[in-house]
């Protein structure tokens, strides 16, 4: 499938390196937790979870994000997708706890909203560096409880998302789904696996991008062999036992580097 | 139980090389999980290459167009992923290997003989990647020194992969024969370009590519035909293969064996799909061993 | 309307060779029903010729094999289709022609003057007639002979239809522009063939044969794009084209104007669906011309 | 589309150079009229109507239908199709007559079937040379009337179909379906537009195919440009008008040869 063409509709800055894209396409089918491959023409393409189902959530860190920040409402990019595994929907009776790190937040806001559509009661954990860096506080709070943490202890409790988890008593929800910096996850990890609460938990992993369709391997993490972009980039914390996470990923020629 | 070069195979299905050959595991996922009969890694060269900006590969309604440009670790940094291969995929490993020269070739086998691969298979046929792949796979002469050159080191089985994009893909099946080759493998990718209508823009980073999937089959069985006839050394076929009749095709076409590249985008164990597939077929029209099918089509007058 | 090496055409949709161009009767249907902007016949060589046995055309998942094998009634028999064709269409009817030398290409666009065709194509692209076609069009020497051969003796545009089926087209497109051409016409078909596994037996009457429709567009778009680079001389389009997008696409790439031949199969009046296409496209994006979208892919950058 | 593989699953004699061969697939959607294209591996693909769901029925006359003669049960050849336009159907109060010549009932006999399904009332003029060339006599009778000819009198009517023809109420008739070869065809062309009646007929032409498919060209008449193999092979009467019918044909060059 050739890249569709998306215009611009309306951009939102939610922090001073975070804008909301919403364009003029709707993948209705989408699943909270795929992504899409976002072309920004003649720079390069980069994978988005998608943050709604005509929105992606972008940081800016580089050369392509960059280039997305100088776009306008009217501009257009292409987009491939959506892509990949999306995190499992609970049911009216199950209870969901959500740990989202910075612009983690970005494939955890619409499955707060799915969930809670669901029925299911929702608690989130939402990080940041600081106060202005909190994404989508406002769409976790309609889904539900939030707890929030900051590095800087500008709003919240000071320190990070596992300062508040310690804190909980995990053993009352039925899924716990968490996004946001590799290192931040790992922690998570250690701690939801020291609980022994891993195996309801699921975790959106982030790695090099190339084909995003499963063929290359580029994405593959060990010891598993799994693709993240075709069997993720959702994984079960069970997935992810004796895996690299939080230790090394790739870059593009695969070469393996620390975390 | 089926040999090929001298390596033992539970089936004629193999990975091709750049799918799902980055890392070790990814490798052993395929041989384990998929049933792959053997794995052939990614190319890797001399030096780490990152390869052609994204996209890099998109998928069309016929076939597949991808850009990846070699990227590589190097041989120094795939080792230890080949050592993982070696140590857990319990099938052939092949190591496919590029450079700029045959001093290069020399350099990336010697240097990935520590990982003990099965076999080595030469990749002078990438159709996008300057300097390297089908700009060396084109003349007869440079395939001939560069399978002499990685020959002369190692001392396992050594296949080298051919590009369609020439006149006459026999003349270099023939140097690559005459360069001391165990087998050859058609077809890598054929060239091919897509354009964003809406922008202008080439779709791919690179701009343009190769054309792999269900597009470019007639094309390699075409291409795997005229080399049975030239050749003496077994010819390997891959292009557009995603099920047992295309392998069935390929084979009566001339392969003593399949490689599958793009169709895993359809399933992982396309593998043992296929092998179970020719099984049954093979039954079915009462013959009593794979080969029998190989080069059937050259018979039939 | 529209202007190339001099033609006038109401619209850049043009029949292709070899297909519905049996009769001149044909010719003027896929003109005034179809309303192509032009057609193109069958190609004429210079003595009769059945063609190949059949199966001479299949239809694949991916697009069409066939191996006609050039059957023309030679040029004295089709001169009355020609004349025909010119007296009924309505639009431009070029000639397609072919021969085992220069020569004989002579020999056969003297023999259809008469007929006043308002151009010559010349096949130095067949990829299943032996001596003919391709044979003579992958050396860029006989291509540069022929091409002047023809130029010496007709005073209408000649282009010259160039086959995909060697290492680098653009040396094929330099040879053909050298000897004068006026433009070069991409592609014919790639070389290809399919077996029946039932039987074993390869399915054209001729083995093989040439892979037309969706499975080449990539390989056309790509040859198109290159040859627009290379090239000063227009560009003409074919391989694949069975949609609007698809003609826009190889106009990008550098198509000046596109032929369209299997998807015929899909539809006679493929050529006013095109062309309508093409011109709300240009309205949408606000184009004032549809020369405008020529070679456009080029300057995005 | 490959040729798929029939096996032939019984072989019956209709004449001394006809067979009817049965083939162990069921072409269900096949209309009357229509034809496949029958792979004689390693010697030819010809067309041949279909007689019904599941056979062909073949004159002999040179090297592939010989080679077809040389087949047993149990043998395979290859198939594609149906291909083609089939004859109309009648509607129950529609009155039909069918003009069948020589082999040309082979597609003809599953139409007298289907028309007389339909309800429609069936009338058949069949011809031949000889009476043991007469091909699907009992076919017909069970569908309906049959008035025969044979070119030497051993049964029916001497002489042609248009002697039978001409003595028949032709406006009593609503549809009128004619196939056999080209001469007699011809001769029935002229006779009902005599009695214009063209408008109600259709009639199968032969022309020589390669693709089959409607690609090439080789099967075009003349002045219509109209292709035998895929806007045909049956055309009503009036497609025909000003036609090249019954005047010459192409041979596989492409070359105009009398008929
Ligand atoms: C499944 C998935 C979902 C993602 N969702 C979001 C999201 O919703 N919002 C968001 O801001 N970011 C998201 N990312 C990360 C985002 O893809 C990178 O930030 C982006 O690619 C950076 O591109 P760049 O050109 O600006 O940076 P560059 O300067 O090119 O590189 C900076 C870093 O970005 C990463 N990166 C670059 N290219 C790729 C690539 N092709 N694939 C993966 N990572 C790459 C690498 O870690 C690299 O080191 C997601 C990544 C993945 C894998
Ligand atoms: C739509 C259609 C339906 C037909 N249905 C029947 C049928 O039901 N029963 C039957 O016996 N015959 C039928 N025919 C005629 C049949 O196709 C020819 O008799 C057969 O092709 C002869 O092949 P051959 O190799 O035996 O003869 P050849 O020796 O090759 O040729 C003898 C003659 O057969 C005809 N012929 C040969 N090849 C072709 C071809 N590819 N296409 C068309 N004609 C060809 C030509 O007129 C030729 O002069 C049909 C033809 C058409 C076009
Ligand atoms: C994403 C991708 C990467 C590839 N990388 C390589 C490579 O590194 N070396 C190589 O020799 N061939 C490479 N190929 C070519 C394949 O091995 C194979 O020859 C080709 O894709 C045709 O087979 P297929 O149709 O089964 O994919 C690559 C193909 C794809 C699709
Ligand atoms: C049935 C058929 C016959 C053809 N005959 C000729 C021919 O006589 N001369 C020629 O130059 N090209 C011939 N071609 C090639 C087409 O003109 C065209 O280059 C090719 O099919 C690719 O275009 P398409 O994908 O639109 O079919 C033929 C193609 C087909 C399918
Ligand atoms: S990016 Fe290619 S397999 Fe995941
Ligand atoms: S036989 Fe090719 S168009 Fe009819």
């Amino acid at each position: 499938m050739l890249p569709l063409n998306a215009t611009i509709v309306k951009i939102n800055e939610e922090s001073p390196s975070v804008r909301t894209f919403f364009f003029d396409y709707q993948f209705e089918t989408m699943k909270p937790g795929q992504f899409v491959m976002v072309w920004v023409r003649g720079v390069d393409e980069i994978p988005m979870g998608l943050s709604s189902k005509n929105s992606i959530t972008v940081q800016r860190v580089g050369e392509a994000t960059s280039k997305l920040f100088e776009l306008k409402e009217g501009d257009s990019f292409g987009l491939r997708g959506p892509f990949g595994v999306g995190f499992s929907l609970p049911s009216k009776e199950e209870k969901t706890l959500i740990v989202a790190g910075g612009v983690g937040s970005a494939p955890l806001a619409p499955y707060a909203e799915a969930a809670s559509a669901a029925g299911s009661e929702m608690h989130t954990v939402l990080g940041a560096r600081s106060e202005g860096d909190l994404i989508f506080e406002e769409r976790f709070a309609e889904a539900g409880n939030v707890y929030i943490s900051t590095d800087d202890g500008s709003k919240g409790t000071k320190g990070f998302v596992t300062d508040v988890l310690s804190r909980l008593d995990l053993s009352a929800y039925d899924r716990i789904a968490v996004c946001g910096p590799e290192i931040m996850m790992a922690s998570v990890f250690r701690l939801l696996e020291d609980r022994k609460v891993l195996a309801k938990s699921e975790f959106s992993l982030h790695r090099y991008f190339k084909c995003g369709i499963g063929v290359c391997g580029a994405c593959c993490i060990d010891r598993s062999g799994l693709r993240v972009c075709r069997d993720g980039p959702v994984f079960s914390g069970v997935q992810l036992l004796d895996s690299e996470l939080g230790r090394y990923t790739r870059d593009a020629s695969g070469r393996r580097v620390k975390i | 139980m089926y040999t090929l070069t001298g390596l033992k195979l539970e089936n004629p299905t193999i990975l091709a090389a750049g799918v799902l050959g980055t890392t070790g595991a990814s490798l052993c996922r395929v041989a384990r999980q998929g049933r792959a009969g053997a794995v052939v890694t990614k190319s890797i060269g001399p030096a780490p290459k990152t390869g052609h900006p994204n996209p890099s590969m998109i998928k069309l309604d016929c076939g597949f167009l991808n850009a990846m440009g070699l990227p590589n670790p190097s041989y120094p940094g795939f080792l230890q992923e080949l050592e993982t291969a070696k140590k857990d995929s319990d099938v052939p490993v092949i190591a496919s290997i590029f450079g700029g020269s045959p001093a290069e070739f020399k350099e990336v086998a010697e240097g990935l003989l520590p990982g003990k691969p099965d076999a080595f298979e030469l990749n002078v046929s990438c159709p996008h990647a300057e300097g390297y792949g089908a700009a060396i796979g084109s003349n007869p002469c440079l395939v001939e020194a560069v399978t002499a050159a990685v020959k002369d080191v190692v001392n396992v089985p050594v296949w080298v992969k051919l590009t369609p994009n020439v006149s006459d893909i026999t003349c270099i099946g023939n140097a690559a024969e005459s360069g001391g080759a165990d087998a050859v493998v058609a077809i890598n990718t054929v060239k091919g370009m897509a354009i964003d209508i809406e922008s202008g823009y080439p779709v791919l980073g690179n701009r343009s590519g190769g054309l792999s999937g269900k597009a470019v089959k007639p094309v390699a069985v075409k291409c795997v035909y005229d080399l049975y006839t030239a050749l003496e050394i077994p010819v390997i076929g891959v292009g557009g293969i995603s099920s047992w009749q295309d392998a069935v095709e390929m084979m009566m076409a001339g392969a003593a064996a399949v490689q599958i590249g793009s169709a895993v985008y359809d399933r992982l164990d396309i593998f043992s799909e296929i092998s179970a597939g020719i099984e049954t077929f093979l039954q079915r029209k009462g013959y009593s061993d794979v080969k029998e099918l190989i080069g059937l089509s050259h018979e039939m007058v």
